[in-house]
Order: C-alpha cells, then structure tokens, then sequence
C-alpha cells in the first residue's frame, strides 16, 4: 500500500518535472486524518501531499473542469469512469489530461467504523480485514463491512488500462454485481405506495444541489434547473417542486450516469439517489441493450435509435 | 408593454353554433396582455381581415390571436394579413377552437370553457413570441448528378432538356453503367445496348450537359442552392480533343488483364475501352498495369497514335464547383456471392453470377455471344438457376427482396432456350415475384418453354466426374432432388455500393441499414431526400429495373427543375438556436439531428482575467428544417426552437392546466 | 497464461484417444493447460432440448470455474465447445437470462474469455510453429478432413471457420506433410444423435460421406468430434474401409510421438494397417 | 424538578400540538430530521439540520396577488398559522444560534415581520447534549452541553425520565400549561454534573481567538484560494447551519393568480450574487467561499459583536469534500500564524 | 367520480400527423368528450419529458403524447428518438408513483380521426375512474 503512494508520489512529482502537467488532481489528508479530501497540486514540490485515500475519498474527475490543463488526475476505477464521461461530455479533452491510474481495494467509510475518529492512530488494509489501531489496541473489521457503499457494486478494482501511468497494487478485489434489490422493491409496489414512499424521502431534500455538483455527468456549464427563464424549476421547495427536480436530474443523467454513487455519498440528508439513477439504467439496458454494434460507441443511448427497437406504443 | 389583440371567429355558425363566442370574447378580455378583443362573422372574409388590419393600427398590437380553424387551414391567411398591416407575421397565433372544439362538442356548456382555454392558450404563447425573418437565398441554377448509369443519364437529360446546366459525374471511364452490362432487357427483350447507346449520345451531344468521366465527388459543403463541390478527374493520359479513337493504340498494347466490362470473364489492355460504344469514346490508360507507369518501359502506344493523343504526364484536376441541386444516381452493385460457402463459387469456374451470364449471352462478350462455360468451353445442355441469392436471407445476406432477379432469371432461361435449343434450365426459386406490366406474363412465357420451375433452397453444390452435382429440396413435393448440372447461374441480389455510407456522409443525407440512401418520405416523398435540393434515381435507393429507374430518375429531374424555377429560396425561420452563453459544447445535438445542420463552432470569450476558446453548437438555419429533436437532447437548455421555445410551450401548459 | 482444460464425457469414455492424443499433442508444444478442477457435464446433447436455462447452467458452471482460474477454458469435444460456446454467448446476451444463472450458481460470469476448442488453441499456436514441431512427414497420406457439425454450427456462436467452405483442419493438418483433399461433403451430418433411435438412416449416412470421401482421393479421415470418430468409424458400409483418425492422433504421429500414446490401436476399421503401409507407423 | 417519563413524553407533545406548532426532531429512516411534528418524536440524536426552519421556512409564501395591470391587482398577505411556534428538543448551539438570528431579523433598523410573529410567541425547549459528536465543537464558542442561551425551557435526560427546568416566563408558562403530564420531585444532578464535565475533542483543536482580527488583514490571503479549491459549490454547509440565514425572494405567475414567496439561498450557489446586467462580483470559487467564513469569523464579529457560528458541527458532516467551519478555522489560524512569523 | 366531472388532459401532438388526425376528428364531426387540450408542436421529438411533469404540477389529470407512426415522420427519424425518450421516461414517472394510466403515447396518424377520437374517449372515462390527480400538484 505505503509503496503504491511513493510510486504514486514520485509519478506525480515526475509529471510536473517533465512538464507533462501545470496542475494535478489528486487526494491528500484532510482535517481529519483518515478523512481524505481532494487537493489541486500547482507543483511537483507540493507531490508530497498527495495521498491514496485509504478512507473517505471523494471522486476527483469533476474537479477537471477547472484544473488548468494540462492536467494530471489520479483515478481509481470510479474515477476513471467520471473522467471517460467528461471526455464523452467534451467538457475535457484527453490530450488535456494526465491520467494516473491505481487499483484499488475499495475505500473504507469511517462512517461505518465504531470508533471515534481521535481515537484512530492508523488503519490498515489487512487482505479481507481492515485493522483499526487506536491507543487501546488493535480493532479487526470484515472488509467489507467497512467500505463505501459504491465499491460494493465496484466495476474493478484493476487500475484502468488507458491511462497513462498504471500503478497496481498487490491486491484486487472481486468485483461484485450491481444490486437491483432495492429497485425491485419499489418496483413491486402500488403506484400509491410508491409515491408515498418518495413523497417521504423528497421532503427531506433540501435542494442544496449536493448531488448534482458532485456528479461527474452533471457538468453543464449552467444547470438549466438554475435558470430564471425559461423557470424549469421554481426556487420554491415545495413537493411539486422536489419531484420536478430528482425527475430532471435522474432523467437527464439516464443513460449517462457511471455508477459511481457520488450524489448518495455527497447528500447530506441520505437520499436514495442511486435507486433514481439505477431504474434509468437497468431500463435502458433491457429496453435498449447495453451494446449494439449498429450504434457508435461514442453515442448515447438516448441520443440515437434503431429502426427495430422494442414498440410499446400503438 | 405587450399588446395582443384577439379575433374570435364566428365561422358563421360552424362555431359560434356550439360555442358562446360572446362569452369567450369577454373571459379573453381578461386575459393578461389583451388590450381588445372582438368578433367576426367570418374572420377569414375580407372584411374580417380588413378589422385585423384596421385593429392592428388603431390599438397598437404587437400581438394577434385568432381564435378560429385550424393554423393547418388558415395561419397562412392571417399572417399575410397581419404583415400586410405592418405586424411582422410570427407575431401571430392561431386558436383552433373549430376542428378541436365546436365540431366536436355539441354541448355548449363544455364546449365554451374549452374555447376559452385554447384561447388562453394562444394568448399565453404569443406573448412570447418575438419576431421572426425568413431569410432568402439564392439559387445557383446547375445540376450535379452523381453516377453517369441510366437513372443519371435520364436524369440529366430531362433537366438539361428544361434549360438549365447539368454536370454529370462518372467514375468508370464511360457512362453507362450497369444498363451497358445487359444483352436484352425483360419483358419485351429489346437489346439493352440498343436503347441505352443513344441516350448516351444524346447525353453527350446536348450542349446543357457535362460528361465528367474517371471523375468522383471528393467533398460536398453548403446547402440547397448553394452547394459547393470538390471534384476530382483522374488522369486519363488522352488528350480527348486529340483522339480520333481509332483503336490502334488498343490493339498494340502489349499488356492486359480481366476486363471489368465483361466480369472478369474476358481481358482488356493497360489502354482500353470498356465496350466499343463507350462513351466518351476514348480510350483510358489504366496507371496501374501499363508499363509506361509500372516500369518506366513500353511507351508503344504513344508511338503509333497517329494523332499524338496519349499524354503520360497528365495530371489528376481538382474543380471546385457551385451547383444549386445534386440528384445521387450512384447505383447498386452485386452481391458477393462467395459468402455462400456451400454454392462454390470461386472454387467451381462453372458457377457463375446473372451479370456474367449477360457477358456471355451478349454479342459484344468474350464468347461473342455464344454461351460456353468457362471451365472448358462446352456448350452447356443443363443451366441451374438459383435465385434468392443475398437477397430474402438475414443469415448470409439481406432480408430485402431484389425485385429484378425473379425477372432477369426468367428471361435468362428463355435466352438460354432460344441460343441453345434442346438445353434444359431449372430454376430453383423461393417465391416468383412478378408484379409488373406484363411481368407475369413474361414469366408464363418462360414457362411454357420447358423452364423447370423447383421451389426450394439449394444446400450444396458439388463437382463429380465433369459435372456440377446440385442438391436442393423440392418443398412443394416435400423431397431432395439432385440435377446434374453443366453450368449453375446465381441471381445474385442487388446490393448497395461499397462506399455507398461514405457517399451519403458527403451528401449529408441518411441511409437505411443495408447502405441504400434514405428517401425523405417513404410514400410522399420518394425522390427527396432529408437534405433540401439532394435527390435520388435509381438503384442507390433501393433495388429496382429499368422502367422504375428510369421514372425515379424523370421524377427526380422535376424536383430540381421546380427548384430552379425559383430566383430564390425563403428559409423557414422556425429553425433551432443555440444560446451559446449556456451551450456546454456536449454536441449531443449534432447526434439526434437528422439533416446535419448542427456543426461544431469554436469561440473565444472573456473568463475572468484570461481569455478561453471553447465550443459550443451551431445551427446552419439553410440546412435545418426545425423538427426539434435537438431541443430536447439538449441538457442544458441551450438549444431552442424559434416559434416553439421552451419559453413558449412551458407557458401554455400552464395556461391550459389554469 | 495457458489454458483450462476440459475434457467433458466422451474423452473419458468412448472418445480415450482423443484425450490421450491431445494431452500428448499439448504437453509436446509445450501448451501450458490444467485440467478444469471438479468439471462437470456440460448437458450436451440432452439438456438443450428439455430445459433452456439448465442447458445455460450446466456449462456456465464449468465457465465459472475456469474464469476463477483466470483461464480460458478449452476442450477438444465439439459437442462440449458448442454448448460451452452456446451458454457464454446466451449469458452474455440476456442480462435476464444472466441474472437467472447467477441466483442458480451464487457467482456471476463476466465472459472474460471466449471458450476454445482445441483447433483454436493449436491454430493460435499457428499453423506454422505446429509445422516446425513436426519430426516425421506424413508424406503421400491423402487425407479428408471431416468437420461435421458441432464446430460450425450454429453460425452465431459456433463459428470455428466458414461454416459452409471451412480450411483451418485442413491447414493445420497439411502441416504433417499429409494433402487434405478437396471434397464437399465435409461439413455434412453425419446423424450421430439418432446413431441409436434410427440406425439405419444413419449408416446410409456415414456411408456416403465416407465414399464420397474415397470418391475424391481420401484414403483416411480426420475429425476432431467424438460423436463423428464413433460414428463413421462404426456405421461405414461402403466398399472400400477408410480408418477415420482424430487430428491430433495424427499431429502426434507427425511429432514422432508413440502410436500406442495417443490410442491409435483402439479404433474400429483398422487404423493402423494404413499407417504400416505408408511406413508412417 | 418537574420530570416525565420519556416513553410518555409523545403523548404531551400530541396534547401541546393541540394549541403550538410542534418543530423537533424525529427518525427519517437512518437519519434524524427536525420538522413540523407528525406524531414522532426523537430527543436522543443530533438531528442533520438545524431547527432555523421553525422561524424561517426554506420556503415561505409572502404574499398572494390576483389580477392583472390592465384589471388592476389586490394583494393579500400570505396568513400565519395562528398558533404559536413551540421547538422541541433544540440543542444547546440551536438555541443559541437563534439569539444570532433575532439581531439579524429583529434588531437594528428594520425587523422581518414574518419571522418577529413566529418568535414572538415562540417558546424554544432545549435539551442538555449528553452525547456530543466527534464533530461538536460548540465549546470554542463559549457554548456548552448545558448552555441556556436562547432557551426557554431546558431539559435534561437521564436516560428514563426529561426534567424540565423553565428558564423565562414564556418557559414557566409552557411547563405549567402541561403539569398534567409532569410529576414534581427530583434534581438529576448526576446528570447536570456529567454535562459541565462534558468534553468536546474537536474542540481541543481549535480556538477562534482573534480570528476576527487576524481575517482584517487576511482577505487577499493565498490561504483563500487552498481552501476553496475544492469546493463544489452546493449549498449543503449552508442550509444546514443553524445561523445561516440568507433567503431570495420570487413570484410564481399563474395566470391572472400568483404568489410571492421567499426561499433560502446560498452565497455558495454560482449565481447568488448574479446581476441582471450578467455581472457577477463573486464568479468563482474563492470568493464564494471567502465571503461565507469572512461572514462567519469577522464581519458578524464587527456588525453584531459574535461569530456567527456555534460549533454545531453540521457542515463537518454535511460537506462530502471536508471544507468546513473547523477546518476552515484551522486552516485560516494556520494561515495566520505564517504571516505573523 | 361524478360521471360529469370533466378531466384534463394536455395533449402535445405533432403538427404533421396527429394534430391534423385531431383536426380530421374535427371535420368529420367525430364528437369525444371535451377533455383535452392540445398544444402543437412540430414534432413528436420536441417533446421533452419534462413538459410532462410540468403539466401534471399544474394541473393535469392526464397527458396524451403523440406523433407520427415510427418511419413516417415528416422528419423521418424525430418519433425514433421520442419512443426512445418516453419508454424509459414514462417508465420512471411510474417509479415516482404516477398512475400509469395518466399518461399515454399514441401514433396517430393524418387520416386516423378516429383513432384520435377513440384515444381520447378512452383515455377520458380510464381517468374519470381515477378521478382528480393529486400527485406532483401543486396547490395554489
């Protein structure tokens, strides 16, 4: 772990002195030691903040848009996912960036440690355990009982091959599938039930725009839901309103969204965002298929068609 | 301050029999931005236009809605009489309240309310209507017709015959096409050379028409009107206006290989001719094998021109040209017929295509219209036919059906019996297609003569001791049959043209998923394409025979002819339009848009302290025909539709749910 | 790398020399495999036709298994390759089909790698490699290479070659100095399923494609599918016997490995006998 | 002391709810929301956001106007729910955070009317922190787990009964109205003693000494820059903070009808400062965030004489990037202390 | 419901085929209850979506989309993109909890009046059953 952030380190440091990068996208340690938190790097002396992020690393890819190019980023599999919808946006373009790609384990959510942030001297990743060192002694937690919820339905853990530093570190985890439970569930419920039930989780919402600002395929220039006119969404946040929004944002995410669960993470009321996003994209995948060789990888599945798609129209 | 004026329409009592008109004059008068508001017997009358315009003066609208028929019946009407009261005509808006309301209600009581709100409707809208001004362009009036085959020959010629240029570009040394190829055409059989050969020469012979040979269309820029062309002339190393085409430099060249002409079933030399009609008729150097070019030696040629017309340094020319029209007749081309494995063709010489079977029917032919089989030039006494082949088959062809083969292979077989009498032909065949004038009959015809009709698949076809062993299945007497056969013909499907897709890229016009182009509309618009002043002839769009081609071809030619009947072009102004302070650049537009009339624009602003270059979309208003689809790709809200803005649309949805 | 080898029923029964020839062909090249731990029947050829997502099942398992291993799975069996084949391509093309499987086995499979037969594996070795291993020349051997079904079809998935004009067997097999000969009847049926249910059809069958074979100049043929080995190795009634040898019997032969290692003593019409008259054994 | 048993305690809040607006918390899930009651109540966890919502709405209606200009227009104000506000279960920093927000809404020259009924007749129930999160750090402040600021009743939890302790009148008279559900007797002293000993860990950490006056020169520090980059510009610090207080005014036209409202906005939100004429004196990220803790830490210093901020700890947990008061605090003193040297 | 309570419906049709279907209702005196109100548009493509929801926050009690039928549309390839769009979006509006039967997609073309008669009748004794929308509605 400890040489994967010196290789990590000294790649960073190397790309500023070969001139690769005027500025670097990266993690290092926040106020809390083990919370990790993004930084822009301006130079290769600054190389030593940069950190893996261990724990509580927020996804990096957006903070592309105002990097100045060239910019370098470290990217773990979600990362990498954000950064390929950027391009895809055209909101960055690859010859911009700088990619450095490293596996990873899967990042543990202090959140879902039952100790005290102070009492935590170290962590340590030991295989399929995570081992909490504070002034006690030593706690053993499952790894995964302790990772941020998006690695569980981690596409791979394996660095992302079209970067362009790889760094692999000794250990991968197994990617699991994604979870559709959950949208089941609401699936088998009465439409009355259904509405009830979002009706409940939106007035929560606060609009504070959390989930859209932190999402990699959110990147518009201004977000048509901030504009006076024409008034997609009224500043009122009153139910009508709440359902206006998460239908927009979800909808306008279909399609596009990578999976990454950075809206959930970022909420700060705990909505289920990621049950939105994910009816769109299992829809879309039965509806549609994931990949059909007529349509151009670079197209958007609702951004084009085929003569024999499915019909339920009459 | 916004002004709106309403004019509710009595339409004698089509309306005002179903609907209080009174009531819904007064409920408009509240309407926010109404300042009057009155009734008219007849609004479309012209006394009721004449209190549009009169209205328009003394109250000082900017704004008119009438609430009458339906925009599909009179929009035109009112907004000409609006313009004619100084009021620019996009500042109009119609409320059907007859169509959508009085004629299908009887019950006045409901039918008033609704007025009312189709009313609230209008209003809501246009008073976010801004002016809009149709802008003119000018119509360069020359056609380019693409592919010098009998659909661009026919083409050309009626459109030159109207009076205006016409261009047309060939890649092969000689028009033609594949008309040329034929020996006799179905049902009437008429040899084809003798019905195409002098429409190729009056091609060439009118003085409004342009024969570009080994000429191809490099790139296609602009839009109806005004379309600019680059062209490329390969070198033909002949000064045309030298040559007297007397064929001595044909007959000494000491190189050759198989001659495309006559599918590969005879040679020609490095200087050549396809066929002796060709026209121009001018013979061509091929650069690639002629030795002048390969190894620096020969030259023969250029010594016994007695008129010094072979030129070696010739050069490729690029013409770049203006054309108001393009009428695409690039043609159709023939299934590889390799992909049937099972059929041999490639390993059996004797298993040949229906084209090469024309070669050897025809006279001009390498066998001079004697059919022998290529293998060992033996007479054949039992011909298989095999149709379907490519075509009506998703699993190593096309679903489609190729039309021509059912006819073409009938009149083969009846060729057959006529060159060599006492031969027997099968015809192995799905379905028999004949729906034509005097298609069927012809196909009767060929029956009656002793052509053994199967009908079934072949599965396998097999040399054994000299012979082609064809297995198929007879399915109407449901068991395997085996004829032992000297020579099998494979009617293979029409397909479209190899580079067809990247034709249709340079046309900016779309194509289906086989590579056929796309008409505009499939029963109403059958010769247009999504591209204004781009159309079609011939097999480019779909398979099809002659007479067809032909009458697209006529068809086509109309279409340009009434475009060029115009000075100018007014494009409709309800075109897309980026805001590009919010444009984000994703181009997702560009994607959904079906007439490429979204392109990539580059800018450069102020941010902050430093300048940035950013792209953002940008709508080429000559091309776009304002369907919208972008608007709603649009994530950002950038892109919008002149006359039904987001703006708009928002507005009267809530106006309708008040 | 190297390769997860399965060898599924048949080579543990009926088909022993085609497990013997291709251990010692592989071993020989120096293909690195391991045989697939705790394999299992891949349903051929019963499942598929009672129950579609137990003929998924049975082969998903054992590509499971191998995708564990980080391998690609092979298999000389065609009957094996087509439903290995058969179930990669389904699970890869019905998410709700996938999803069904993945309850059934508690794993998911991602498709990593294409299941291979082992022509693919030897023809990734190439052609000519093969031929710079080869010791002794089968020189003057006039051989018909037999492809029958399983290999070729169905088209969508089981797609070793053309499935109507098929070279590769051949290519691999004019390595040994043997001339395949040109005949047509090599992707035929040879109605091995119904070899018990209509016995005499069948033999008329294998009888014709074994004289059509004589009839273009083949003095043996060459499979590489149990079910076909068996077949015309028993059912053939024609005139003249032709012995019908795995390919990799005759690689091996080719390598100068010991006919008795890759079982050529167990065959029905004597497959030998040719061999001691060209001197090739 | 007058005390109630806790599992008794929904039924005075059902009683009280009869003549009050109940606000206080209760579980959503796997969070702990404040809201209007609903028959659920939760007085063991910090709630997610503050109880600032109990006088000042994220959304408010101002007014309703009907007509046009052409007809003419009549307003009428938007009504007030006649019964007065009772906040249930504020925590101590709640509390006190109200006192910040009544100088801006009530002092000085002009008093919000809307908010001035609400508080009038508000009376605010506060109940002792037994439990502080890592993330509390209200003691920096002066606050503590028993702190009384802004209280009108305070309550302390002994883990099976609430002792209610009124502070002002507005207090006595509520505990008096519902001495049906209270019983007399008792002093939960173990429980006073377990919050004066209560330590804050994070507070450890930081100290807002003369950071007023050090930020005086600090506005042009790179330190600005550093912090902000990361931010993502949502509004979650903000809306959570139970002393923000920033709100944006609107119409919402529905033919001849419309409402006006008011809604809370943040100075985080790109457009906040957003001019008609397009010029935006904080276009980035660093203004934006400059402007929110030189609000914080020194112009609420110099303009009303107090931080405006109490420590709640909400925007450490809110922001998903970790750019907060405590480490904003850090950084800032860091930044500090550089120059001085 | 009172069988004379009269739902809404916002029908957003396209200008080529379905409004000139409702237009063709109108002039062979095909009579449907007057429930809907139409809003014109070019093309079943403008349609976005979000209109949809618009409509039901304001009032709707149902919603009709239509367009050209797939391959005739006047712009040949815009109600591709509007099936694509609403199979999935109407999809989700049901996963927010609306009933399913308030919001209908139909291709009618210029000459089916009377499929457009049929559609509305339907679709207007489906909601009378229902009754009211209350979801996403805002009050005013």
């Amino acid at each position: 772990m400890n040489d994967l952030r010196e290789q990590l380190r000294e790649a960073v440091a190397s790309a500023f002195s070969q001139g690769r990068v005027r500025s670097f996208v990266c993690l290092e340690k926040g106020f809390y030691p083990f919370a990790s938190i993004p930084a822009i790097l301006h130079s290769g002396s600054e190389a030593d903040r940069v950190q893996l992020g261990l724990s509580d690393a927020p996804l990096l890819a957006k903070y592309l848009l105002d990097a100045p190019k060239p910019a370098g980023i470290v990217v773990r599999q979600c990362d990498a996912l954000g950064v390929s919808r950027l391009i895809r946006d055209r909101r960055v373009k690859r010859e911009d960036l700088y990619i450095v790609s490293v596996s990873c384990p899967g990042v543990v959510d202090t959140a879902k440690i039952p100790v005290s942030p102070y009492q935590i001297t170290a962590l340590e990743n030991a295989g399929d355990a995570l081992l909490v060192h504070t002034a006690l002694g030593r706690t053993e937690l499952p790894w995964a009982s302790v990772l941020l919820d998006r690695c569980l339905s981690c596409v791979s853990g394996s660095a992302s091959p079209d970067a362009d530093v790889v760094l692999e570190g000794e250990k991968e985890k197994l990617p699991a599938p994604v979870d559709y439970s959950g949208i089941d569930k609401v699936e088998h419920m009465t439409p009355d039930e259904r509405y009830a039930m979002w009706e409940k989780e939106f007035a929560k919402c606060i609009r504070c725009f959390a989930c859209r600002n932190a999402c990699p395929a959110c990147s518009c220039r201004k977000c048509s839901l901030d504009l006076a006119e024409p008034e997609w969404l009224s500043p009122a946040v009153t139910l009508p309103e709440q359902f206006m929004f998460h239908f927009t944002r979800a909808y306008h995410v279909a399609g596009r969204c990578v999976g990454c669960g950075e809206c959930e993470r970022a909420c700060p009321v705990g909505l289920p965002l990621m049950k939105l996003n994910r009816k769109f994209t299992r829809d879309i995948e039965t509806l549609f298929g994931v990949d059909d060789a007529r349509i151009p990888r670079d197209v958007e599945v609702l951004g084009t068609f085929l003569p024999d798609d499915p019909e339920e129209f009459c | 301050m916004i002004r709106i004026g309403v004019f509710v329409c009595w339409c004698g009592s089509n309306i005002a029999g179903t609907v209080d008109v009174g009531k819904v004059a007064e409920e408009s008068a509240k309407m926010p931005g109404v300042v009057h508001v009155e009734q008219n017997k007849y609004t479309c009358s012209d006394p009721g236009q004449d209190s549009i315009r009169k209205a328009i003066k003394e109250h000082r609208l900017d704004r008119v809605v009438v609430a009458a028929c339906s925009p599909r019946m009179h929009e035109m009407t009112f907004r000409k009489c609006a313009a004619s009261a100084g009021l620019n005509q996009y500042l109009v808006e119609m409320a059907n309240i007859r169509e959508h309301c009085s004629w299908v209600h009887s019950d006045m009581s409901v039918a008033t309310p609704k007025a009312v709100d189709i009313v609230r409707r209008a209003v809501a809208k246009v008073k976010r209507s801004v002016p809009l001004f149709p802008s003119t362009i000018p119509v360069e009036k020359r056609a380019l017709v693409i592919g010098g085959g009998i659909a661009g020959i026919q083409a050309a010629l009626d459109i030159a015959e109207a009076g205006y240029e016409v261009t047309i570009v060939e890649r092969e040394p000689t028009i033609g096409g594949r008309m040329a190829q034929l020996d006799k055409t179905f049902p009437t059989l008429d040899c084809s050379s003798c019905i195409l050969t002098p429409k190729m020469v009056d091609a060439a012979s009118h003085p409004g028409i342009r024969i570009l040979t080994c000429s191809e269309v490099e790139d296609i820029s602009g839009y109806v009107g005004n379309f600019q062309v680059r062209l490329r002339k390969r070198a033909r190393s002949i000064d045309e206006a030298r040559c007297t085409a007397c064929g001595i430099c044909i007959s000494k060249c000491p190189t050759s290989r198989d001659s495309e002409f006559n599918m590969g079933l005879g040679t020609r030399k490095a200087i050549y001719m396809p066929f002796p009609q060709a026209v121009p008729n001018k013979p061509t150097i091929d650069r690639e094998i002629c030795r002048h070019f390969t190894e620096g030696k020969c030259g023969i040629c250029q010594k016994v021109c007695p008129s010094g017309a072979v030129d070696f340094s010739q050069e490729d020319q690029v013409l770049n040209e203006k054309f108001g029209a393009v009428v695409a007749a690039t043609g159709a081309t023939q299934f590889s017929v390799e992909a049937y494995g099972e059929y041999g063709y490639g390993r059996y010489p004797d298993v040949i295509t229906g084209l090469e079977l024309e070669r050897l029917i025809s006279s001009t032919g390498p066998t001079d219209g004697k059919i022998r089989r290529p293998s060992d030039g033996r007479i054949p006494r039992t011909v298989v036919f095999i149709k379907c082949v490519g075509s009506r088959d998703e699993n190593k062809g096309y679903p489609y059906c190729s039309k021509a083969c059912c006819m073409y292979t009938a009149k083969h077989a009846i060729l057959l019996k006529e060159k060599i009498p006492g031969a027997s032909a099968y015809v192995f065949y799905m379905d028999v297609r004949a729906g034509g004038k005097d298609y069927e009959e012809f196909y009767q015809r060929s029956q009656e003569i002793g052509t053994r009709y199967v009908r079934g698949r072949v599965s396998r076809i097999y040399p054994l001791d000299g012979k082609l062993i064809v297995q198929g299945e007879d399915t109407l007497l449901g068991q395997r049959v085996e004829v032992e056969a000297d020579l099998v013909v494979l009617a293979a499907a029409m397909v479209p043209q190899i580079d067809a897709p990247e034709m249709a890229r340079k046309l900016g016009i779309s194509y289906n998923q086989y590579g056929f182009f796309s008409e505009a509309h499939p029963k109403l618009r059958p010769v247009e394409t999504n591209t204004a002043g781009v159309f079609l002839a011939g097999t480019c769009q779909g398979p099809k025979d002659i007479p067809e081609t032909v009458a697209q071809a006529s068809a086509a030619a109309v279409k340009v002819i009434s475009l060029f009947a115009k000075s100018e072009l007014t494009t409709n102004p309800n075109v897309a339009s980026v805001d590009e302070s919010l444009c984000s650049g994703c181009l997702w537009c560009m994607n959904v848009c079906p007439y490429k009339a979204i392109e990539e624009k580059i800018i450069t602003e102020r941010a902050g302290k430093e300048t940035v270059t950013r792209s953002v979309a940008s709508v080429n208003t000559g091309l776009c025909q304002g369907c919208g689809a972008c608007t709603v790709a649009c994530r950002d809200g950038a892109m919008n539709l002149l006359g039904f803005t987001n703006e708009q649309i928002l507005a009267e949805v809530e106006a309708l749910c008040l | 790398m190297g390769y997860a080898y399965y060898p599924g029923c048949s080579l543990h029964g009926t088909a022993k020399e085609y497990d013997m020839s291709s251990r010692a062909c592989l071993d020989f090249l120096g293909i690195e495999y391991r045989e697939l731990p705790d394999w299992s029947c891949c349903g051929a050829s019963s499942a598929h036709s009672v129950d579609h997502t137990l003929a998924v099942s049975l082969p998903a398992r054992n590509l499971i298994l191998a995708e564990q291993m980080n391998l690609p799975l092979m298999t000389p069996c065609t009957a094996c390759y087509s439903r290995l084949r058969g179930a990669h391509h389904a699970l890869r093309s019905d998410p709700g089909l996938a999803r069904k499987v993945l309850t059934a086995l508690g794993s998911e499979y991602k498709g990593r790698y294409e299941p291979l037969s082992i022509l693919d594996v030897l023809y990734q070795y190439g052609p000519e490699a093969v031929g710079e291993k080869v010791t002794k020349k089968l020189k003057e051997l006039k051989v018909a290479c037999y492809y029958g079904c399983l290999l070729l079809r169905p088209p969508e998935y089981a797609d070793f070659d053309d499935p109507e004009n098929p070279g590769k067997m051949e290519r691999l097999v004019e390595t040994t100095g043997a001339r395949a000969v040109d005949w047509p009847h090599r992707t035929e049926c040879c109605g091995a399923s119904l070899s018990l249910s209509d016995t005499k059809l069948v033999v008329s069958l294998a009888t014709f494609i074994v004289d059509m074979a004589a009839r273009h100049g083949a003095e043996c043929i060459v499979t590489a599918c149990p079910m076909c080995q068996a077949n015309l190795d028993m059912r053939q009634r024609g005139r003249t016997k032709l012995p019908v040898y795995y390919v990799t019997e005759l690689l091996g032969l080719a390598f100068g490995l010991e006919p008795k290692r890759l079982g050529l003593t167990t065959h029905m019409v004597n497959a030998m006998g040719l061999l001691r008259a060209k001197q090739l054994a | 002391m007058l005390h109630i048993p806790k599992h008794k305690l929904l039924s005075l809040l059902e009683h009280a709810s009869g003549s009050w607006q109940v606000f206080c918390p209760s579980r959503q899930g796997p969070t702990v929301n404040f809201g209007w009651f609903e028959g659920m109540v939760d007085p063991d966890l910090i709630p997610v956001n503050s109880c600032k919502g109990a006088f000042l709405p994220q959304t408010e209606e101002l007014f309703t106007y009907r007509g046009t200009p052409e007809t003419g227009l009549s307003l009428a104000a938007g009504v007030d729910e006649q019964k007065p506000v009772l906040v249930f279960f504020a925590r101590p920093c709640d509390a006190r955070a109200f006192t910040l927000l009544d100088r801006v809404f009530l002092e000085g020259e002009y008093a919000d009317d809307r908010y001035k009924n609400r508080r009038a007749r508000s009376v605010v129930v506060t109940v002792g922190c037994k439990s502080p999160l890592d993330t509390c750090f209200c003691t920096a402040f002066g606050i503590g787990p028993d702190s009384k600021a802004g209280s009108d009743v305070f309550v302390y939890d002994d883990g099976t009964s609430l002792y209610f302790e009124p502070l002002t009148e507005e207090g006595a008279g509520f505990v008096s109205s519902h001495s049906a559900y209270l019983t007399e007797g008792g002093t939960p002293v173990s429980v006073m003693e377990e919050l004066r000993r209560a330590e804050l860990p994070l507070a450890g950490r930081i100290s807002v000494e003369g950071m007023a006056e050090a930020l005086d020169s600090m506005f042009d520090d790179p330190v600005w820059e550093k912090m902000s980059a990361r931010c993502r510009g949502c509004g979650a610090c903000t809306y959570l903070c139970p002393t923000c207080h920033c709100f944006s005014v609107f119409d919402a036209p529905r033919g001849v009808r419309g409402k006006r409202y008011r809604s809370w906005d943040s100075c985080q939100f790109s457009d906040f400062m957003l001019m008609a004429g397009g010029h935006n004196p904080r276009p980035t990220r660093k203004e934006r965030v400059r402007q929110r803790f030189m609000h914080k830490f020194n112009y609420s210093v110099k303009r009303q004489g107090d931080y405006l901020c109490v420590g709640c700890g909400r925007c450490i947990r809110a922001c998903s990037v970790g750019l907060h008061a405590a480490s904003a605090l850090f950084d800032l003193k860091e930044a500090g202390r550089c120059k001085g040297c | 419901m009172s069988l004379d309570w009269q739902p809404k419906i916002v029908g957003f049709t396209c200008n080529w085929c379905s409004y000139a279907g409702a237009d063709l209702a109108g002039t062979s005196r095909m009579s449907y209850p007057a429930s809907v109100r139409i809003i014109r548009v070019p093309c079943s493509g403008r349609i976005n979506p979000v209109f949809v929801i618009r409509a039901f926050q304001r009032g709707a009690d149902g919603v009709l989309v239509a367009g050209c039928h797939p391959g005739d549309c006047h712009y040949s390839t815009g109600n591709m993109y509007a099936r694509r769009r609403f199979q999935v979006a109407r999809r989700f509006m049901e996963y927010l909890g609306m009933d399913p039967a308030r919001l209908e997609i139909h291709w009618i073309s210029a000459s089916e009046g009377q499929k457009f008669q049929e559609v509305i009748r339907n679709m207007t004794d489906r909601i009378r059953a229902m009754g009211p929308n209350r979801k996403m509605r805002e009050i005013l």
